[in-house]
């Protein structure tokens, strides 16, 4: 794979994380699309390929992502596609999609709305229909039993843990499009009671809705149209074994693989936005990709401070290529998962 | 930056029934993959990534089931994607791992599409869960009859498509119905479900699934049988409901074919193309297709069904394998039309192989009519060359 | 105690979900017009196609639409296009005759609705190129709580269907293609 | 302020039934039956719950099931307070990672323990079986701390 055409990063644009957004999923993603597109410095009909990320049991609606085609502007029509996915996969979708060579530009977009239903009791259908989904078992709880493999092996502390939710919230105050940012007290957060014992509330994402919009281009593309793209140099995605009881949680041997395949550890990471959407697999992470104490851990606040299902980890795309576009750093790693526990991952590296 | 060519050297499907009671979901969509793999004669660990792609979740009420399937499919370790365009699914998620080879991102590449319709109920599905649905085959009702209305297509035609394929059907094995004593009066005196369209003019609901092994050239010199070379792919979507919109030949559709057409080399389809499978869940739309992918002239598609151009026996075979109308495991069914006109530039379409075929056709459409997957299959890289 | 001997080979799940969504502005002001006994729509300010009900932008030309846009539509029109359900009996269908769901284009300003209700006309009577008018339920009677933010062309609980004008019907072969 | 948006409220439900496949079907048989059963995997492990093939090499097993606990230990364990109406039980409960004797993986299930201080890793749990079985993964309606007895 050493010969991989170079893909840049145009455009890139998000929706504020809701609570509770007012506008449905194509209304509140029509002008987050339109944003990407004007960013990029392009024309709308020059899109060459089309990729989107959602899913229907988040809205409890068969077919929903047709009505988001509504927003991208598909007539006359246009090249597409759709995975039932995080829109970091519709990326990677897209990504594959400008090798060939025939197309220069392509967009990328994620949504999804958690507030009408009730996470606890969608994501349980997300487990192995046998002997999970009727057990009811919930993300919060799988994640509570990774936490505590990780406290127990002293992996990590609960001090730990309040430190990454205090030091993302802090991040957060200047990302305008976070949900829950300020400042945070370690000891104070710690006298919080658990939700979910060893979790407590700030462990734990918040439940958002929102959108976020990518624009790729070929690198003849990018230089004609963009100042400073970002390269994607590296990206990968990796799936691991499903039942929780077979692998070792405090672990991610997937990430660990699709961060190798990336090229995450062939030079100097000044940072990365990871979808940690718990504070103790931020720390996972940061183990199986190599990211040492030097490297900027979610400057925008990451998953713990807005957590938009099927954007966030294209969110992590869009912010990895700020921190690049708008505050001059060099080498970003950005993350996406998807499953309980960090199942599937994928991961990329961005530069300058 | 050059593409490399992409052939198809694995397929396998299960055997489509109303309900497969013998397996669970994971082993349904295991079955077609592990005959894949039989056929191309490779083992799991062979396999670079994994593409499955399937209808909406609550058909099943397992969401995202890529990830409790990721044993069945042999994939920790690997990179795996999930799909989901609606009806044309099947057909845009071997194009996804399609595109997987042909920009060299990996060498050997496992697509998988299935539906185990018998889990719950697609109809329940369509109406979003709610009382009154129309079924699929009530939003395509009106623009059938409206397709009749301007083509003046005489009401036998679809009792043709509907005998022509369960007649198929019989010579393929894997396909769910079998009607043996399928008759023009038969399907006549059905009952009427959505005017125009009886019973039997109507697809069946199936469980079943269809894997195929995708390779690049290296690949396909070491596979043991011949392989089928994609020439071609294609995917257009467009909106499905705005004022002045024209559902009965959508412009996607249009636009899709010459695209399709054109990357192939394609001048003359009714000519060039051998086979085609089309997706056709009601009777109505072979010839709504032939026209909408200007296979036949506007008002001429209905002619070929009547005189049997669309014959295993015609000038242009449509769905020798059944097609959906004897098989429909929703998210299966476009890779199957796609795995059935690799079949056929095989060699390997056993009693409906139609003879000498060297290209095929692919199809699949969903949504409102708005989604379109398409490919070109050819026995060689020339193949379409061979044919001007 | 337990239920047979005989192997285990199925497993029923019982899924029920709930979701609570906020009505989105554009569904809002269309639910209290219907119930002032008003249909509304938007109409492009590029392209001049109408929108019913409206959808906050046009799809067409990717431009957001607002409440400058609204245009009062008319609760007369003609039938495009119809289909003839007879129902499956799935989990949760309440039907069970056959019954007709039909298109109608609007007169002017015009818009067009789908997955509408005949009234006062027997299921094999419906035809396309029928003129109709809405049968607005009571304003005490009007309850819009049905139509959500995915109702599409709905006007459940405020209209009750659409029943012949007694007007000549147009000519089928010339609805049939002009509007959809 | 949100609160006086007017919301629309959907449900949607279905009654889904599933086959099982020769794997789950002698697995759920014996629950019903009053036995946890694993299976071998290629190089030998136990796996319970058993799984169709292989999770590491995707290779077929062997359908034949062997049993296992019915005692284990807790491998680890989430404290949950406040169930939802998906959950196993209505009352505060843990979620555990249960290595079952006899097994090298762990199987997901409740334990009713009464307080979350009589949690603990390491510590021994036992099946506390339905009076009607039907063949399902809640015919163990939880375990519990083997100290309480079952």
């Amino acid at each position: 794979m050493g010969t991989v055409p170079e893909i840049a990063i145009i455009g890139y644009a998000q929706s504020p994380s809701w609570r509770r957004a007012e506008l449905t999923e194509p209304q509140f993603l029509f002008p987050v699309i339109s944003d990407a597109i004007e960013r990029a410095g392009i024309e709308r009909r020059d899109i060459g390929f089309t990729c989107a990320g959602s899913c229907d049991y988040l809205s409890g609606q068969t077919f929903a992502f047709v009505m988001n085609l509504e927003a991208v502007g598909a007539w006359p029509p246009i090249s597409e596609s759709h995975v039932e996915m995080d829109g970091a996969w519709a990326l990677y979708e897209a990504w594959v999609r400008l090798q060939h060579g025939d197309v220069d530009t392509a967009l990328a977009f994620g949504s999804g709305k958690s507030s009408p239903g009730t996470p606890a009791e969608i994501y349980p259908l997300q487990m192995d229909p046998y002997t999970l989904t009727p057990l009811g078992i919930d993300p919060v709880s799988i994640a509570a039993l990774q936490a505590r493999a990780m406290l127990d092996r002293n992996l990590i502390t609960e001090h730990e843990m309040a430190a990454i939710a205090a030091r993302s919230r802090a991040a957060a105050k200047g990302n305008p499009y976070a949900q829950v940012s300020g400042d945070f007290d370690v000891d104070a957060l710690l006298a919080e009671p658990y939700v979910t014992a060893p979790l407590r509330k700030h462990d734990l994402p918040p439940i958002s809705d929102g959108a976020t919009a990518v624009v790729l281009a070929t690198a003849a593309k990018a230089k004609e149209v963009c100042e400073h793209p970002v390269w994607i140099r590296g990206i990968d995605h990796r799936i691991e074994i499903h039942q929780p009881g077979m692998r070792d949680l405090t672990e991610s041997p997937s990430t660990r693989l699709a961060g190798e395949h990336a090229g995450v550890g062939e030079g100097k990471v000044d940072a990365a936005e990871l979808s940690a959407s718990f504070t103790h697999q931020e720390k996972i992470l940061r183990n199986e990709l190599g990211l040492g104490d030097d490297v900027e851990i979610n400057p925008s606040g990451g998953a713990l401070a807005a957590n938009p299902m099927m954007a966030v980890g294209l969110s992590r795309f869009a912010e990895a290529a700020r921190q690049i576009a708008e505050h001059g750093k060099h080498r970003v790693v950005a993350h996406a998962t998807s499953g309980q526990a960090l199942q599937q991952n994928l991961v990329a590296v961005l530069e300058a | 930056m050059t593409t490399q060519p992409c052939a198809v050297v694995g397929i396998g499907q299960t055997k489509h029934k109303k309900r497969r009671d013998d397996v669970s979901l994971p082993g349904l969509v295991r079955e077609a993959a592990q005959r894949a793999l039989d056929d191309a004669a490779l083992t799991w660990t062979d396999i670079d990534a994994v593409v499955l792609g399937k209808a909406p979740d609550p058909f099943e009420g397992v969401m995202m089931p890529e990830l409790s399937m990721a044993d069945a499919l042999g994939a920790n370790g690997k990179p795996i994607m999930r799909v989901h365009t609606a009806g044309s699914v099947g057909g845009s998620t071997a194009i996804v791992a399609t595109h997987l080879i042909e920009t060299g991102r990996h060498d050997r590449v496992l697509t998988v599409a299935y539906e185990k319709q018998a889990e719950g109920n697609a109809q329940w599905g369509l109406a979003g869960g709610r009382s009154g649905g129309m079924g699929a085959g009530g939003i395509f009702a009106p623009w059938m009859r409206s397709y009749i209305a301007k083509s003046g297509a005489p009401e036998h035609v679809g009792w043709q498509v509907a005998v022509k394929d369960r007649q198929n059907a019989l010579k393929n094995p894997y396909a769910h119905l079998q009607l043996k004593d399928i008759s023009i009066e038969k399907v006549k005196e059905s009952p009427m479900l959505w005017e125009p369209v009886h019973f039997l003019e109507s697809c069946p609901s199936s469980d079943g699934a269809c894997a195929m092994v995708l390779t690049n050239e290296d690949g396909a010199k070491r596979a043991p049988k011949a392989p089928a070379w994609v020439l071609a792919t294609a995917m257009r979507s467009e909106l499905g409901t705005f004022p002045g919109r024209d559902p009965v030949r959508p412009q996607a559709g249009v636009e899709c074919a010459h695209m399709l057409y054109d990357a192939a080399g394609i001048t003359n389809p009714r000519e060039q193309i051998d086979v085609a499978e089309i997706y056709v869940p009601f009777s109505w739309y072979e010839p709504m297709w032939l026209e909408g992918h200007d296979i036949a002239a506007p008002g001429e598609g209905w002619k070929m069904t009547d005189t049997g151009a669309t014959e295993i026996s015609g000038d242009f075979p449509v769905n020798a394998s059944g097609g959906v109308l004897s098989s429909n495991p929703i998210g299966a069914s476009g890779m199957l039309r796609f795995a059935e006109a690799a079949l056929q530039v095989r060699g390997e379409a056993g009693e409906h192989q139609v003879e000498g075929a060297t290209v095929g056709m692919g199809h699949a459409y969903g949504g409102a009519a708005q989604y379109f997957a398409m490919w070109i299959v050819g026995s060689t890289l020339d193949a379409v060359a061979n044919k001007i | 105690m337990t239920k047979g001997t005989e192997p285990v080979e199925g497993m029923d799940y019982f899924m029920q979900l709930e979701y609570h969504e906020l009505l989105c502005p554009v569904v809002r002001r269309y639910a209290e017009a219907l119930r002032a006994g008003k249909l509304i729509g938007h109409r492009c300010p590029k392209c001049g196609l109408v929108y019913a009900p409206p959808r906050g932008y046009c799809p067409i030309d990717v431009i957001e639409t607002t409440d400058a846009d609204e245009v009062q539509l008319a609760d007369r029109g003609v039938v495009t296009n119809y289909t003839v359900v007879t129902p499956v009996q799935y989990y949760g269908q309440e039907e069970t005759e056959p019954f007709a769901k039909v298109s109608i284009q609007l007169d002017d300003p015009g818009g067009a609705l789908s997955l509408q209700d005949v009234l006062e006309v027997p299921v094999d009577q419906v035809r396309v190129g029928m003129r109709v008018e809405a049968v607005w339920a009571p304003p005490k009677e009007r309850d819009t709580g049905e139509i959500g933010n995915r109702s599409f062309g709905s006007a459940a609980g405020a209209i009750r269907g659409w029943r012949p004008t007694g007007e000549p019907d147009l000519p089928a072969d010339q609805i049939m293609q002009a509007a959809f | 302020m949100a609160d006086e948006i007017p919301t629309t409220t959907h449900t949607i439900e279905f009654p889904y039934t599933r086959t099982l496949g020769p794997v789950f079907s002698a697995f759920l048989t014996g629950m019903r039956d009053g036995r946890i059963l694993g299976i071998a995997s290629r190089d030998g492990k136990i796996l319970c719950p058993p799984t169709e093939w292989d999770p590491w090499t995707g290779d077929a097993l062997e359908p034949t099931l062997t049993e296992v606990g019915p005692g284990g230990t807790v491998e680890t364990w989430a404290w949950v307070e406040t169930p939802t109406r998906k959950h196993p039980l209505h009352h505060p409960f843990a979620f555990a990672l249960i290595k079952l004797d006899g097994a090298d993986t762990a199987l997901l299930h409740a334990v009713d323990a009464g307080t979350i201080n009589a949690m603990e890793t390491g510590m021994r749990v036992t099946p506390r079986w339905k009076d009607e079985r039907i063949g399902h993964i809640t015919d163990v309606e939880a375990f519990v701390p083997e100290a309480l007895g079952a």
